[in-house]
């Protein structure tokens, strides 16, 4: 893994919506790094702003958006850049899948349609070498009989696999860099790991750097370099995937991996993080983690400060501070 | 015990639409499942995507239309054959949460009045207070925080939507409970939550769930049975007990075997066996066992005859080969 | 789809039996009849017109004359145009009646079609924009201030004033004299195509599909043409079908105004006239006009709307 | 740069007639609207003709002999007359236009021309075969008629559009429906049809076979039927129409002040009047009140100031200019009188007819749907309204749709109607007609017997100056019934471009217009 | 825990209906409001001009005929002299009260009978639809003509004689939308929770195709009052001496040489209508919570 200037380069990121009863504030002073090759896995409470990190990022947040920061990709600014430029990078260099699959792919158009679409405009190629790749790539995220069932609607399709037809679609271009906003919710575990294990090759091929939203923490374990845990719109703790599962360091981290279910053991009660879910239209000062960790302090109600533990793992957590 | 839904012999079929000089085409999304579901159990619905799970789901509700077979629904009402009255008396007992969270809910709601429809449909009576305090309650069972009432779908994340739909369905107290895929968008800990709420509820109120997922490990936490499916057939299907710890179907080791544990050193060195051979469509079946395609152990009578279902200590399973495996095991 | 359009066809027939059987005693009930004029008739005149045109049989064996006569092709003769058969006045072999009207409301929908779905894609676009206003305004200001105004107001500007147009007449459909009236009619029914444009793509554009669209970088041109226009479609093209047989059998006004030898002056004349025969023909004529397109509509519905079937 | 039409309109040798409407007929016999009229005057000529001074001239006849009785007329053809088609015009021509009037297959709306010829009510009331009727062909070129009773107005008649001469070949060959069409009509008229585009434009191009080919110059007529009277005007100020038919009433003095020379305003031969019901009781027995409503109306002032159109205010049931003034000076006595003094006389006579503020009179006029008709109505209403104050009368105007009007009219459903009558030809009895009991023009539904009686014995005699004391005396009688309100005698106004040669309509009332008389 | 518990409480927004929300968003848009104000203040004039003026609207006066507008009379006069500026109020009621219940008619009636036609489709769908084709092929002349003959004129037959087409095209579109709306996942959603079909209809069908059906009544509305004027010309609906804007745009538009006759009617109209267009832009924004 090479260590030079990262592809991406996010840096105290803002996200807020306007709403009726106020404003939410999604996503607080967000910042990170992606470097070449690299797969993040980002994890965290659900509404804890992983997707919209990610719209930010590719300049898709809804209307009632405010967004502040910088986001670099390869050294561009993307944050203000004009539509017109932003479309060279998006499809092309930038990947995402959604989170929604079926919402997410046009139910008037045919698949077909849907993904030639992206080869023949960044690509150049004609409609037929187009569809061609396009069944080829079905044909690798496992979708039967893609020659027929690329000329199906997406709401011919099941849940899982319009799931795939999103990856598929959005890996047609080889993008430098990919989202991947929980792409393998829908999936089956043999067809996730069919799917994980093409991503790990394309990386491998293309030079690919992966960002892989997920909840499953099995997928981080088996595809990931390094892991951001978010929580209430803050990233809490970054670091490499060894680090994450053997030395969590944030209370929330420790909380979310201790309530991982696994095959092998048998309880009654699956384990949770109690206590309610952050408001984010009223953020108390401080840790949004406060009113649910057990190792709270008054420091937690100030501004928290970043603690690199290494250059490779970072926590935000006045656990770990200058002590 | 009672035996709420039994499903015989159901096919859903989808004919696509014929262009003007192509034949029609049949897409086999269920052809022919057979099974019981007893009164306050859970049955875990797994298998492959695309196997026609929900297409199941779906027209066990309605949604989708049963080509053949039956359904019979608390031993009175055939769902194959019922009318819109029967569907009504349906609708009350039975509710569905959604494979798709966005799309489930009407963008021009509040989520206070999703959440509150169902209530307010059955109990239109109720006063407004009585309804307010249960859709708070209900969030809260959810993990939704209530300063989130007067805001719409479109401005909530994907777990969010997804614990909407939720609370929609539990607010009723049904007598079953589909969930379709209902608790992949959540993160680890509000997953939980609801597992266990849905849990809490089955022991309060005998509820009887049919429940979707792809994750294993949850499956096999809250379900009594389990259900195993590909390309719209049974492969197997027991006590989660058995097929947890001895798999007979190859499909369902295939499955079991490819579950990632969240344990980084350990999928780093795991081997996952991908799952070779030509895919099967539900557009062309193929002639004998579904799975043969892909089996490392179909031999000829596996892709040439479609196996019967057999019966091994209480598991249902169709295939040549169980045996087998019992015996490998 | 055959299947599909068979059926309509075949729903049609009793629709058009009703239209006609309701039309038929509606237009005999009006008072005054055709050959009432300032001069009254002498009786004998009078009736040897009413024997003629079998105004003196009962009202029922009228109808089931009238049935017959259409069976074999014929919407009988006129009463105003007198001795004229209908067909031949409606359908004539010169230029005039259908034919003019068919022009004037091909042309009229092939510009503003295109133009309100483009001015309405491109308003709701920009919602909120100065562009959008100016086009919100305007739409309402070419309803608000119908053909009646417009047309004459662009007779002065243009033909007496100017001397660029024609002031009226059809020629023989060339450009300069069917550039005038085309333009009132557009002015006229571009608002609604643009106005419901706008609406339906605002709804559109805040979809997520929408948003995979621009993930996907493509230009904003892309977006709209090929992902936001079939939902968009949708409500104008259930619009589009009534308004054609609109302008084709509706478009009085203008006809007036530029002396077109259209159905609309012809429709109005022969209500006015009681010229029964002619008032049947047009609505029979226009119906099936009016059903013909729902049937379109709808088949456009199936094209553009995958998840609707018959 | 010019267009094209407009070149079309400024064609050397076509002329562009604005004609109202769209005729609804081509065929002689069925004619009774004036569009089809003014292109049937250029299409078909009979025995006689109109010039533009109104008076009788030959037409297809040369000739003609009138017997002593004045009940025998013998015409005489022109010599190598022919058809548009170069068929000769022949005697046996004219006996079948003159039998098709009457013949009841035909059924034409004028069919009353033909009943005064011997045998014609008879075929009209379908007794007697159409060839009955006593016009006979003497030779190729002579015809006579017999008549019933001596007509003053007769060789009028034999100028009517509806007797045009027509061929009896060719109709024969087509058929009474279809012969009309382009291609198979045949001409006697200075012109033939060449277009017919419904609602579009007629087109006439000159008839070479006509006897007088040589005096008509200009090639081509061209028809427009033009509703909307601003779109006539701006039509015509964009040089596309050459002549006008009708203007926005509103606009007559900036045009008379703008275009002198290019306005003509013609004085018609026509009434414009109101019906009183009287088959209602309170009209029918209240002479007083019938003559309050009369008085009460200031003529004068809607003429100049409601209209403005040069109409003349009418105090009498015919108007003065009829049969060249014969029956002038039967205004009322009032009409003479101060403004002042017909106000009070109005107001006393209301009084004594009953009503007042403790018993108003409800009033409602009715009109069919036009502009002027409105303004008409309005103000009279406001007039009575100002004479007999508002607490004493209330008017409402009601508009109506054209046949619903004419039917409520026709059966006496209405308080107060608008009516009017424009003669067909130059005879006081297009006026004495309307008032007299039982004919079906007869809207106020008046009657008196001795205006019967007095109108049939100048019908009978063959005295013209015993005819028009007769007639005199019955308008008077009338006109003391008070049934209708007389409001002013028509007036049309038009412009014609001045390139436009030849046209002296002033002195025509009736509007008896034939292209063949304009020149370039 | 107590202590947090209890602030959570404090935080719970007031649950707000739909309209509620529509109201607040309304009120956020500033045009919406200037349009809501010039409606009401036109609506006042109406009632008050005609009532306070000391000319009465169908008072004739022979010597101000067609007088341009002046200081007594600030719109001018018409051909008859009468005052033009009381004239257009009271021609305003009119006209306020035909869009009014245009609008009503093609909202309730159009909204209703597309949507359900739509939404249950098959048979019903077939039935209704065909009902509204036969409808439209009545020619409307003469079921005007037929109304007046049977019940006599009266502005309350000219509305029936409106409400009966206005709502044709309305119904056509709204089916159309509905058939797409009926197949989301919401609706099937509502369906398996057991709400009744009516109740789908009215709370995800229609307000979920409002954007779409405020727009187009915006537009219906001026062609009504259009359509008023035509109905007035065939004896049906309002007459002289009393009128309404789209006769006095039809007067004025025969005689454009008297161009106050036309301009204050149409001005007035089109101010109307387009802040009629503008409220009806807002509460469809309003409408859409996006
Ligand atoms: N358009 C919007 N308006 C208002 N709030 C919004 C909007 N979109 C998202 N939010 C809020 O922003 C927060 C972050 O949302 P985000 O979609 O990023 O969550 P997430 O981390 O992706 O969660 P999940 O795992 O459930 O998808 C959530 O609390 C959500 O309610
Ligand atoms: N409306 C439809 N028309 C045609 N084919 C359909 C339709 N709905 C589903 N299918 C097809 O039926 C099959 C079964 O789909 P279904 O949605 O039941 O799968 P599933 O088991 O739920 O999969 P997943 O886990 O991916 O959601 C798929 O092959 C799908 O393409
Ligand atoms: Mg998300
Ligand atoms: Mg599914």
């Amino acid at each position: 893994m090479s260590n030079n200037t990262p592809i991406l380069e996010v840096r105290d990121l803002n996200v807020e919506f306007k709403v009726m009863d106020g404003i939410v504030k999604a996503v607080n002073g967000l910042s990170f790094k992606a470097y070449d090759q690299e797969i993040i896995g980002v994890v965290g409470e659900s509404g804890s702003g992983k997707s919209q990190t990610m719209l930010a990022v590719m300049g898709l947040l809804a209307n009632n958006a405010k967004v502040s920061g910088s986001v670099k990709f390869m050294g561009q600014e993307l944050i203000g850049m004009p539509a017109r430029e932003l479309n060279k990078i998006r499809g092309d260099k930038i990947g995402m899948i959604f989170q929604d699959p079926m919402t997410s792919l046009n139910p008037y158009l045919k698949i077909s349609s849907q993904m030639t679409e992206v080869l023949m405009l960044h690509k150049g190629l004609n409609y037929k070498d187009a569809l061609n790749q396009s069944i080829q790539m079905l044909e690798h995220v496992k979708i039967p009989e893609a020659k027929n069932r690329i000329n199906l609607y997406p709401h011919e399709f099941s849940g899982g696999m319009r799931q795939r037809v999103m990856i598929a679609m959005t890996l047609l271009t080889r993008p430098k860099m990919l989202i991947a906003d929980e792409p393998t919710t829908a999936l089956d575990v043999t067809v996730q790991a069919q799917i994980l294990q093409l991503l790990k090759e394309l990386r491998k091929e293309m030079g690919m750097t992966i960002i892989f939203i997920t909840h499953d923490m099995g997928v981080v374990a088996n595809l990931c370099d390094r892991v951001n845990v978010m929580y209430g719109g803050w990233l809490m703790e970054t670091a490499s995937i060894l680090e994450t599962f053997n030395n969590p360091m944030h209370p929330y981290t420790q909380a979310l991996l201790s309530a991982i279910p696994s095959l092998d053991s048998e309880v009654d009660k699956l384990q949770t993080i109690p206590g309610e879910p952050p408001n984010l239209l009223n953020l108390p000062s401080g840790c949004p983690f406060q009113s649910r960790c057990d190792r709270v302090t008054e420091a937690c109600k100030s501004s928290i400060p970043l603690n690199k533990i290494n250059p490779r793992h970072v926590v935000k957590c006045t656990l770990y501070g200058n002590k | 015990m009672n035996k709420i839904l039994e499903v015989k012999n159901l096919k859903v079929h989808f004919h696509l639409k014929a262009g003007f000089l192509k034949p029609q085409k049949t897409v086999h999304a269920v052809d022919g499942v057979s099974f019981d579901v007893y009164e306050g159990e859970t049955l875990g619905i797994v298998g492959e995507s695309g196997c026609g799970k929900s297409s199941l789901a779906r027209a066990l509700v309605g949604l989708n239309p049963i080509t053949d077979g039956n359904a019979i629904f608390d031993s009175k009402i055939d769902l194959a054959k019922a009318n819109s009255k029967d569907w009504d008396e349906v609708h009350k007992q039975v509710q569905f949460i959604f494979q798709d969270p966005v799309a489930a809910l009407d963008p021009r709601m509040t989520i206070a009045e999703i959440i509150a429809e169902p209530l307010q449909t059955l109990y239109p009576d109720m006063n407004k207070n009585k309804v307010m305090s249960r859709v708070l309650e209900t969030m809260k069972l959810v993990g939704l925080s209530h300063n989130q009432i007067n805001r719409y779908p479109t401005e909530f994340s994907g777990g969010q939507c997804q614990r909407i739909g939720i609370a929609r369905a539990l607010i009723l107290n049904p007598k079953i409970l589909i969930c379709d895929e209902s608790v992949s968008a959540l993160d680890v800990s509000i997953k939980a939550q609801i597992i266990n709420l849905l849990q809490e509820l089955q022991r309060k109120l005998k509820l009887t769930i049919l429940f979707i997922s792809h994750d294993l490990s949850v499956v096999k936490h809250i379900s009594d049975r389990i259900l195993v499916m590909y390309l719209g057939n049974i492969m197997e299907l027991g006590d989660k007990g058995v097929i947890y710890k001895n798999p007979m179907h190859p499909y369902t080791n295939a499955l079991l075997s490819a579950v990632p544990v969240a344990n980084p050193e350990l999928e780093k060195h795991k081997e996952t066996k991908l799952l070779e051979g030509e895919l099967p469509s539900p557009l062309n079946p193929p002639k004998g066992c579904v799975f043969s395609t892909r089996c490392t152990l179909a031999d000829e009578k596996c892709r040439t005859m479609r196996p019967e279902k057999s019966v091994f200590d209480n598991t249902i399973v169709c295939c040549y080969k169980a045996n087998y495996n019992i015996t490998k095991n | 789809m055959l299947k599909f359009i068979l059926k309509r066809i075949l729903v049609s027939i009793p629709t058009m039996l009703a239209i006609i059987t309701l039309v038929f005693f509606l237009v005999h009930m009006t008072p005054g009849n055709p050959f009432d004029g300032e001069r009254a008739l002498s009786p004998e005149a009078l009736a040897a017109l009413m024997h003629q045109y079998r105004l003196d049989l009962p009202l029922w064996q009228q109808y089931l004359m009238y049935l017959d006569d259409l069976i074999h092709g014929s919407f009988g003769i006129s009463m105003k145009y007198l001795g004229q058969p209908i067909n031949q006045l409606l359908f004539p072999d010169n230029m005039g009646g259908f034919w003019v009207t068919l022009q004037l409301s091909v042309y009229t929908m092939m510009v503003a079609v295109p133009l309100g779905i483009l001015v309405g894609c491109y308003a709701g676009l920009h919602k909120n924009s100065i562009f959008d206003k100016i086009v919100v305004a305007s739409n309402i200001f070419f309803t608000a201030v119908p053909t009646m105004v417009t047309g004459p107001l662009a007779v002065l500007l243009f033909a007496v004033t100017l001397q660029i147009f024609p002031a009226g007449g059809w020629g023989d459909g060339d450009f300069m004299h069917v550039f005038m009236p085309v333009a009132i009619l557009t002015l006229a029914y571009t608002p609604t195509i643009a106005f419901v444009t706008r609406g339906s793509i605002i709804d559109v554009l805040n979809s997520n599909y929408i948003r995979t669209a621009r993930a996907k970088g493509l230009p904003t041109r892309k977006i709209l043409f090929k992902h936001a226009i079939r939902p968009t479609l949708l409500p104008v093209v259930s619009v589009l079908g009534p308004m054609f047989a609109g302008i084709l059998v509706g478009a009085v006004v203008t006809e007036q105004i530029f002396t077109l030898p259209g159905l609309g002056i012809l429709t109005t004349n022969a209500a006015t006239n009681r010229d029964y025969n002619m008032i049947m023909a047009i609505t029979i004529f226009g119906s099936s006009l009016t059903i013909i397109f729902n049937i379109i509509v709808d088949i456009c519905y199936m094209l553009l709307d995958p998840k609707i079937k018959q | 740069f010019k267009s094209k039409s407009a070149q079309t309109g400024n064609h050397k040798d076509m002329i562009v007639v604005d004609n109202g409407e769209d005729a609804p007929t081509l065929d002689p016999a069925l004619t009774q609207d004036t569009q089809s009229s003014r292109i049937i005057y250029d299409l078909f000529e009979g025995l006689a003709s109109f010039d533009q001074k109104m008076q009788t001239i030959p037409g297809l006849a040369e000739t003609w002999d009138i017997s002593k009785d004045q009940l025998t007329y013998t015409f005489h053809l022109r010599q190598d007359m022919k058809f548009s088609d170069g068929t000769p015009i022949t005697a046996n021509d004219v006996v079948f236009s003159f039998q098709r009037i009457v013949d009841p297959k035909v059924a034409s709306p004028y069919n009353i021309l033909g009943s005064n010829i011997v045998n014609g009510q008879a075929i009209i009331d379908n007794k007697l075969p159409p060839s009955a009727l006593a016009v006979s062909a003497i030779d190729k070129s002579t015809v006579q008629i017999k008549l019933v009773h001596p007509d003053a107005s007769f060789l009028a008649i034999c100028a009517m559009p509806n007797l045009g001469i027509v061929s009896k070949s060719n109709i024969n060959k087509y058929g009474n429906n279809d012969w009309t069409q382009p291609g198979k009509m045949v001409n006697s008229g200075a012109y033939k049809l060449t277009e017919w585009v419904i609602k579009g434009y007629i087109l006439l191009s000159k008839n070479s076979y006509y006897y007088d080919a040589k005096d008509v110059s200009i090639n081509q007529v061209k028809f427009m039927p033009i509703v909307d009277f601003s779109s006539s005007l701006s039509q015509y100020k964009s040089g596309n129409i050459d002549i006008t038919y009708r203007l926005p009433i509103d606009q007559y003095k900036t045009i008379k002040r703008e275009m002198p020379e290019q306005e003509h305003t013609v004085t018609q031969e026509g009434l414009y009047y109101y019906d009183l019901n009287m088959t209602l009781p309170k009209f029918r027995d209240n002479l007083k009140l019938r003559q309050a409503l009369s008085m009460a109306v200031d003529r004068s002032a809607l003429v100049k100031v409601v209209l403005g159109q040069d109409q003349v205010p009418a105090y009498s049931y015919v108007t003065s200019t009829v049969e060249a003034g014969k029956f002038a000076g039967l205004d009322y006595d009032w009409a003479k009188w101060s403004r002042d003094k017909q106000i009070t006389e109005a107001q006393k006579l209301f009084k004594d007819s009953g009503y007042g503020p403790n018993n108003p009179l409800e009033i409602s006029i009715s009109y069919n749907t036009n502009d002027l008709h409105k303004k008409v109505a309005l103000a009279i209403g406001s007039m009575w309204q100002e004479v007999f104050g508002e607490n004493s009368i209330h008017v409402t105007i009601a508009n109506q749709e054209w046949k619903t009007f004419l039917k409520a009219r026709n059966t006496a459903n209405y308080d107060v109607a608008r009516d009017g009558w424009i003669a067909d030809y130059d005879s006081v009895d297009s006026y004495t007609n309307l008032y007299q009991c039982g004919n079906p023009q007869n809207n106020s539904k008046m009657c008196n017997k001795e205006y019967n009686n007095l109108l049939a014995q100048a019908q009978q005699t063959a005295s013209p100056e015993e005819r028009v004391d007769l007639i005199r005396k019955a308008i008077q009688i009338a006109m003391d019934e008070y049934g209708v309100i007389p409001l002013y005698q028509y007036t049309y106004y038009r412009l014609i471009n001045p390139k436009v040669k030849g046209y002296e309509i002033e002195g025509n009332h009736l509007d008896h217009v034939q292209s063949k008389w304009y020149k370039f | 825990m107590l202590a947090k518990t209890k602030d959570l409480n404090l935080d719970i927004p007031k649950a707000k209906g739909f309209w509620s929300n529509v109201f607040k968003r309304f009120a956020k848009n500033k045009l919406a409001l200037l349009s809501l104000s010039i409606i009401v203040i036109l609506t006042l004039m109406c009632i008050f001009v005609p009532m306070l003026s000391s000319i009465s609207y169908d008072k004739t006066n022979w010597s101000e005929i067609l007088q341009t507008p002046n200081a007594k009379h600030l719109f001018g006069t018409d051909n008859l002299g009468r005052d033009l500026f009381v004239r257009a109020f009271i021609g305003g009621r009119i006209t306020f009260a035909i869009a009014f219940a245009a609008a009503l008619v093609v909202l309730l009636i159009g909204i209703f009978y597309g949507a359900i036609a739509g939404y249950v489709g098959g048979k019903v769908d077939t039935i209704m639809m065909r009902i509204v084709d036969i409808l439209y092929g009545i020619p409307f002349l003469f079921f005007c003509i037929l109304l007046i003959t049977l019940f006599g004129n009266s502005v309350a037959l000219s509305f029936v004689a409106i409400a009966a087409i206005s709502w044709l095209d309305m119904a056509r579109i709204v089916r159309g939308q509905t058939l797409g709306i009926k197949h989301k996942e919401y609706v099937e959603a509502a369906l398996v929770s057991g709400v009744s079909n009516l109740k789908i209809i009215t709370r995800h069908v229609i307000p979920n195709l409002l954007g779409v059906v405020i727009v187009y009544a915006a537009l219906t509305v001026p062609n009504m009052i259009v359509l008023s004027a035509v109905l007035s010309f065939f004896g049906l609906g309002v007459t002289e001496p009393m009128t309404s804007w789209g006769l006095l745009i039809a007067d004025g538009a025969q005689n454009m040489e008297s161009w106050w006759l036309l301009l204050f009617p149409a001005g007035l109209m089109t101010i109307t209508l387009l802040s009629f267009a503008f409220v009806a832009n807002g509460l469809r924004d309003a409408l859409d919570p996006r």
